[in-house]
């Protein structure tokens, strides 16, 4: 999934700057200041932001050290956000992640230690490696936004958003996600090895003397704040959708129960995910309605964590992108 | 000593998870429970051994005869350790003796074969009840009893048989006799011409067996007589209430009789009196049953064990004799097969077996090609199967077959849009486009393909038209997503020119290209 | 405190008691397991008997399936449960009371050779006797554990009545205890009932209400209690 | 919140949860709008609610209940058994034995040298043959392979080949499973299985020679002989996994080191039993047939071996995930 010429075509919005033109200034100034540090990820990127502005959670899965952190830390950079890292391990405790209350000595009254999970961006990497104990942990917190403990909710400080990698290669020692968890995630994005000209300006940064992502973050500029992003969600909900897209995304969803192959379709949410990823989507791209274009664009990270492949064509060796792909192509788009 | 503190958790549970309890309880205590049952029987079973060196079975025999006597030490134990009391190994030797000759008569005679052996005990050892009072304070306890007292006895003879067996064939293994087949040992064993050295191992098999399983056993047992008075008389709420008067009376609560008094007090108040006429039959029957299931117990603890013996067989097959023997079972097999079927049933296995063989080559070469496919390129292929499978015949499942659309379109269209139904209007002249570049300008639009991707494949047709399509396809675009209204203009100019490109016959329309708007 | 369940936490942070079942029912299970095995194995040989050498092969493969495969193909498309487990009301999960896997499910039961060791299953049975959540050696190289299967224990209505605060502060264990003897007031013979309500002390019980049975408070406390 | 409030709140939840678990438990799809583990979560509150407050016993008893049931269903392992089957054969099998590849040395010495050793002795001294193999095997061994007799010259019936069909593969794959369960003594069962073996091979292959009988012999062993001594040998490299986790635990306990290995042993297990069902056809369909050119046979023969190592160290070198898990 990459920029379409979409843009290139796109009417043109009206003389006056409307706020979802502010907006799409604003968000566009804030993924230029992230590709500055995250180079040859575009794809990444966008859907980072498409995910931050649609409040919802990004599943991350590719291979290790293609700059996740460098993403979470610039994003949080640029929007002046908070922003925390957990390496999952074997041996993670839930209160690693939502934080604990013990017993301060001095005055002797019980504080909570807050976790990491008290952020706006949090990186949780190889969620798959942590007993499920730890998973659910933060599960939860990504589900109801505010942290338990001791008996005292905590709410949490918007915008929150986690990105969560996978470990795909490593099997032995991971525990995988409960099928119907994976739900919770708004998007699944893949994370690929930069292409030739993208490496070469990342071997030209490094080299050139800055090590490391420090100075990938440096350059970076605050030009939005978290209440922006509050903001920008909320101009998102009110992008105008025609109804006949609505029937679209159901379609689509109801499509991958249907089909041939597919063992367990997505579920309504995902339908919901569709629409507000399609919003925003379209914040992104600088436009004030959807199309079914967007729809289309959005449908495979929305859909592909969500769905899983009968014993036949696993075997095969089919990817569930191929079958997303097969559904796209042959559920009726709405034209005319 | 604290009631707060009783070592096991008490709940109704089903009869099964009492004797698991029990098994709990024997494993926490079970290094002076066996202690115990050594040294209660160990003199006794040595003494006999060195009286009748000829007959170990009978010194067995006897020991196992009084398993109730010297089970008792180790129900006392255990009764102890529900409140956390640990009697000295002297204590235990102490009471052990006295408890050995309470009823003693009938405990080894018409009762030693009671399949409820150690389920009744308590009554007799800790609740001090003989005679009448005896009796009916176990037709109480074992009215609505489940089976699983009965199940544990004979399942705990029978492991215990099966070790006893176990051991000694253990034994036996290390022995350097020339003939260590047990079969034949076995044999020697039931009638009666083996050599005593197999006797004397079978009573230390026996031996070991018995005072390995005993405390499980008993255990078991008193769990199951703990976990009845659960359900029948709430013992675990009784703890709990007197543990709260204690709390709540000012003078101190003696502990020291606390097991005794609580057992004893109540029994008469188990059940409502209705019931006691049914009781009487009850009674009955478990006596009956008991008698049976003495005779059957009688008849499992003896040494013949057919059955456990062919699964020996089917599983000591290979271990010894690895599989580089299978030529001569070859031989055996054969020989078999020509004796033992007929010749109908031959003829007929000899038909399957090729129509086997036939499956199977056929099975293979038909997955090859399927596996080389797989490791070739895997994904794609299957998949470009499905999409064919599902690419439909009929192009769209909106209303472009040229028939259904009017026959005027550009005035239609213009009277749609005068009546204000621009969207209609609009509309009507983007699919009559879409109709015609299918059937006149052989377009290949998939069912999934939306306005965007149309316009691509028109333009990259190379079409003279695609520039006023794409024109049209933005106007549209506006109007039904954006819901932004062309003006009157736009719209006039986009039908007029609709004919310009579409109307003309297709050699026409070739004719044209290179014609610009 | 002894007790034969085994709490497992789950993700969630809650505590799920495992009721482990021990060598009783589980050598009961596979009694009757290995009585529906000789008779499967029986009928095959007979039908086979007729097929000739081929019928032999053929007894041979289904022989070895249904001798190595039996427990296995039950464990995992059958909820965990052999015929025999079934009957005992027993089936078998992970440790950590997640449904068994094939590969769990495998390991136990090719191990059953192990637990066979040195004759009749001794090694087996010494194992469970002895371990804390009677595993056999398959089980503690599986990682699964037998347990029985919840049945339905429908909670028990109690009487009702005006509900009436007791007159002493209670402690959970208390409060839970009166309840539970309300609960089970119908498995109880009314005098025991009697009986168990007068050990408690004087203080517990309101002094105006004399006239009212101590058992009949007690249910009015357990009214209370639940908030009726 | 009293008990009986506390009910009458959450009574419909709990309703509806049992049902979706009971519609869940039949492998029927919930209805779509249904949050399964949202659900699942608020029952595990409710439990910890009704424990901590010292709700009745019989309720907290339903809900233990009701969570262990939502427990079984939300952690159920879906994946499909058939697909991880082909995809650990095609990918995860050879991958685990060149992960392990110490390992299946090792264990291939343990087969092939004493093997080796023995055959020497037996080469050099003919007489060791009726020690090593005792004097009835090795009789019925010189009957077996003796170019005259009858079932050397002819071609064996179809149906006593399935015969034979049925009787390698419950008895091969039987000595695999068992050398395996060996590996729970600390190691030596397996390792003893494997030696045994290893010695009756060497011993058999020596004493055919030296009576002259080795083409009627080898042409038999060769081609099955592949997969089938490669299935043993894998079969004792996992029960020597699960030994070796109880000698030398490493930083685990030993009941935590046994449940790991035994995890990757089964799966090596799992590989052996695949090839030893390979062998089978082929010993009781191909290498039976005693009319076949020798050449042909040893040539075949060595194609398997080829296959064998071909398919175990370059098989699934490509690809993503290894779906044996």
């Amino acid at each position: 999934m990459n920029e379409s010429n979409d843009q290139e075509i796109s009417p043109a919005t009206e003389p006056k700057p409307s706020p979802f033109q502010v907006c799409h200034n604003k968000i566009q100034a804030i993924r230029s200041q992230i590709k500055k540090a995250v180079i040859g990820q575009d794809n990444v990127v966008d859907l980072a932001l498409v995910s931050l502005l649609a409040s919802g959670h990004l599943l991350i899965e590719g291979v290790p050290g293609l700059g996740k952190t460098l993403l979470v830390k610039s994003i949080a950079k640029a929007i002046s956000g908070d922003f925390a890292r957990i390496q999952f391990t074997p041996d993670l405790m839930p209160s690693d992640v939502t934080g604990h209350a013990f017993f301060d000595q001095n005055d002797s009254s019980f504080k909570i230690r807050k976790g990491p999970a008290f952020t706006n961006l949090l990186l949780a990497d190889e969620i798959n490696r942590a007993p499920a104990k730890t998973q659910a942990s933060l599960l939860e917190v990504m589900q109801e936004q505010q942290i338990t403990i001791e008996g005292t909710p905590h709410i949490i400080d918007k915008p929150f958003m986690v990105l969560a990698t996978q470990n795909p290669l490593e099997q032995e020692g991971t525990y995988a996600l409960p099928e119907a968890e994976l739900d919770r995630f708004l998007l699944n994005a893949t994370i690929e090895y930069p292409d030739a000209s993208s490496e070469e300006a990342i071997v030209k940064m490094i080299t050139e003397g800055h090590v490391g992502d420090s100075f990938a973050t440096e350059q970076i500029e605050a030009v939005a704040s978290t209440k922006d992003i509050l903001a920008m969600q909320k101009v998102a909900t009110k992008i105008s959708v025609d109804d006949s897209l609505y029937s679209y995304a159901v379609r689509l969803v109801q499509a991958s129960r249907q089909w041939p192959g597919i063992r367990a379709g997505a579920g309504p949410r995902a339908t919901i995910a569709l629409i507000r990823c399609a919003k925003a989507l379209v914040l992104l791209r600088g436009g004030n309605f959807v199309t079914p274009d967007d729809i289309k664009q959005i449908a495979t990270p929305v859909l592909r964590h969500r769905i899983s492949l009968s014993a036949e064509l696993e075997i095969e060796g089919v990817k569930v992108t191929n079958v997303i792909h097969d559904i796209l192509e042959q559920v009726e788009a709405p034209r005319g | 000593m604290d009631l707060s503190k009783i070592s096991i958790k008490l709940r109704p549970r089903n009869g099964y998870a009492a004797i698991d309890l029990g098994t709990r309880m024997a494993q926490k205590n079970w290094k002076s429970m066996f202690l115990s049952a050594v040294i209660f029987t160990l003199p006794l079973f040595a003494l006999l051994i060195f009286l009748m060196p000829n007959h170990p079975i009978w010194a067995i025999f006897v020991v196992w005869w009084l398993k109730p006597l010297w089970e008792r030490p180790l129900l006392l134990i255990l009764s102890q350790d529900v409140f956390h009391q640990r009697p000295t190994l002297k204590e235990i030797i102490l009471h052990g003796f006295k408890l050995l000759f309470k009823q003693l008569i009938p405990s080894i005679t018409w009762r030693r074969f009671s399949p409820t052996r150690s389920f009744d005990a308590p009554v007799m050892q800790l609740e001090n009840l003989s005679g009448s009072e005896r009796r009916e304070r176990l037709t109480a306890l074992h009215s609505r009893s489940p089976s699983s007292i009965s199940g544990m006895t004979i399942m705990m003879h029978l492991i215990e048989s099966l070790m006893a067996f176990a051991i000694m064939l253990f034994i036996l293994q290390f022995l350097p006799t020339d003939d260590i087949e047990w079969k034949i040992f076995l044999e020697n064993l039931v009638t009666n011409s083996g050599l005593h050295l197999y006797y004397l191992l079978f009573a230390i098999g026996w031996y070991l067996a018995m005072v390995l399983m005993a405390p499980f056993y008993v255990a078991g047992g008193f769990s199951s007589y703990l976990n009845q008075r659960s359900i029948r008389e709430a013992w675990d709420l009784e703890l709990v209430f007197r543990q709260l008067a204690a709390k709540h009376k000012s003078r101190s609560f003696d502990y020291k009789n606390i097991i005794v008094s609580i057992l004893v007090c109540s029994f008469i108040f188990i059940t409502p009196k209705t019931y006691s006429a049914d009781e009487q039959e009850i009674d009955l029957y478990a006596e009956q049953k008991s008698r049976v299931k003495a005779q059957i117990e009688n008849i499992q603890s003896g040494p013949d064990y057919k059955r456990t013996e062919t699964t020996t067989e089917l599983r000591r097959i290979n271990p010894l004799e690895p599989n580089s023997d299978e030529d001569e079972s070859e031989e055996a097999d054969e020989s078999k097969s020509s004796s033992s079927s007929s010749l109908i049933g031959k003829e007929f296995g000899r038909v399957l077996s090729w129509l086997f063989l036939i499956a199977l080559i056929v099975f293979i070469l038909f997955k090859i090609p399927a596996m080389i496919e797989y490791f070739q390129s895997g994904a794609r292929s299957k998949n470009e199967k499905l999409s064919n499978k599902k690419k439909p015949e009929q192009l769209f499942g909106l209303d472009l077959k040229l028939e259904n659309l009017p026959d005027d379109i550009v005035q239609e269209s213009k009277i749609l849009w005068q009546q204000s139904q621009h969207r209609e209007a609009l509309g009507l002249l983007y699919r009559a486009s879409l109709s015609k570049l299918i059937h006149q300008f052989d377009c290949e639009f998939e069912d999934g393909f939306t306005e965007l991707e149309c316009l691509i494949i028109v333009q990259q047709n190379q079409l003279s038209l695609s520039p006023y399509f794409s024109e049209l396809t933005q106007a549209w675009r506006l109007l039904a997503y954006g819901h932004k209204l062309p003006s009157e203009q736009t719209f006039l100019t986009l039908a007029d020119h609709w004919s310009n490109n579409f109307v003309p016959e297709t050699s026409e329309s070739n004719k044209q290209r290179g014609v610009d708007e | 405190m002894l007790d034969n369940t085994s709490k497992v936490e789950t993700p969630e942070g809650i505590e799920l008691p495992l009721e482990v079942a021990g060598v009783v029912p589980r050598s009961m299970a596979y009694f009757i397991d290995f009585l529906i095995f000789l008779t499967i194995a029986y009928i095959l040989a007979l039908v086979m008997g007729f097929l000739g050498s081929f019928g032999e092969g053929l007894f041979l493969i289904l022989y070895f399936i249904i001798f190595w495969l039996y427990p296995v193909i039950f464990e995992v498309f059958r909820n965990g449960q052999t015929p025999g487990k079934k009957a005992m009301g027993l089936k078998v999960v992970h440790q950590d009371g997640t449904p068994i896997s094939l590969n769990a499910s495998f390991v136990r039961n090719i191990l059953l050779v192990a637990d066979f060791l040195p004759f009749f299953y001794t090694a087996g049975f010494i194992s469970m006797l002895f371990n804390k959540d009677f595993k056999r050696l398959g089980d503690l190289a599986a990682g699964t554990v037998v347990v029985y299967t919840e049945k339905e224990n429908k909670e028990d209505p109690i009487p009702q009545l005006k509900p009436k605060a007791p007159a002493l502060p209670l402690s959970l264990d208390e409060q839970r205890s009166i309840l539970s003897l309300a609960e089970r007031h119908q498995q109880l013979s009314e005098a025991r009932q009697q009986e168990l309500s007068a050990l408690l002390p004087e203080q517990l019980f309101p002094a105006k209400e004399e006239n009212q049975s101590r058992l009949k408070q007690l249910h009015a406390f357990a009214n209370w209690l639940r908030g009726h | 919140m009293r008990q009986q409030e506390f009910e009458n709140l959450y009574q419909a939840k709990w309703l509806a949860f049992k049902e979706q678990c009971e519609l869940l438990e039949k492998r029927e799809p919930l209805s779509s709008e249904i949050d399964f583990s949202a659900n699942y979560r608020e029952v595990c509150h409710n439990l910890a609610l009704a424990q901590q407050r010292g709700f009745s016993p019989g309720l907290v008893a339903s809900l233990e209940k009701l969570a262990a049931r939502g427990h079984q269903q939300l952690y159920k392992n879906r994946q499909s058994i058939f697909g991880r089957i082909i995809r650990f054969i095609t990918q995860g099998f050879p991958r685990l034995i060149r992960q392990n590849a110490s390992l299946f040395w090792l264990c291939t010495a343990i087969c092939y040298l004493p093997a080796f050793i023995v055959f020497l002795i037996i080469w050099a001294d003919p007489d060791m043959a009726y020690s090593f193999l005792g004097t009835d095997t090795a009789s019925n061994l010189e009957s077996m392979y003796n170019p005259s007799h009858e079932r050397i010259t002819e071609n064996r019936d179809i149906d006593s080949d399935f015969q034979m069909f049925g009787f390698y593969l419950w008895n091969n794959i039987s000595v695999d499973l068992r050398t395996f369960a060996g590996g729970m003594v600390a190691g030596i069962g397996s390792l003893f299985i494997l030696l045994l073996n290893a010695v009756l091979l060497g011993a058999a292959s020596g004493h055919m020679l030296n009576m002259g009988y080795e083409d009627t012999f080898f042409t038999f062993v060769i081609a099955h002989g592949a997969p089938e001594l490669t299935g043993m040998v894998v079969s004792a490299m996992a029960g020597l996994k699960i030994g070796w986790g109880m000698i030398a635990p490493g930083n685990y306990s030993r009941k935590d080191a046994l449940l790991i290995r035994s995890k990757e042993g089964v799966r090596l297990l799992f590989g052996a039993v695949f090839l030893t069902a390979l062998a089978a056809p082929i010993e009781a369909f191909w290498s039976s047939i005693g009319t076949i050119e020798p050449n042909v046979k040893y040539t075949v023969g060595a194609i398997c071996w080829v296959l064998v190592f071909a398919y175990l160290f370059l098989a699934g070198r490509k690809g993503v995930q290894d779906g044996s898990e």
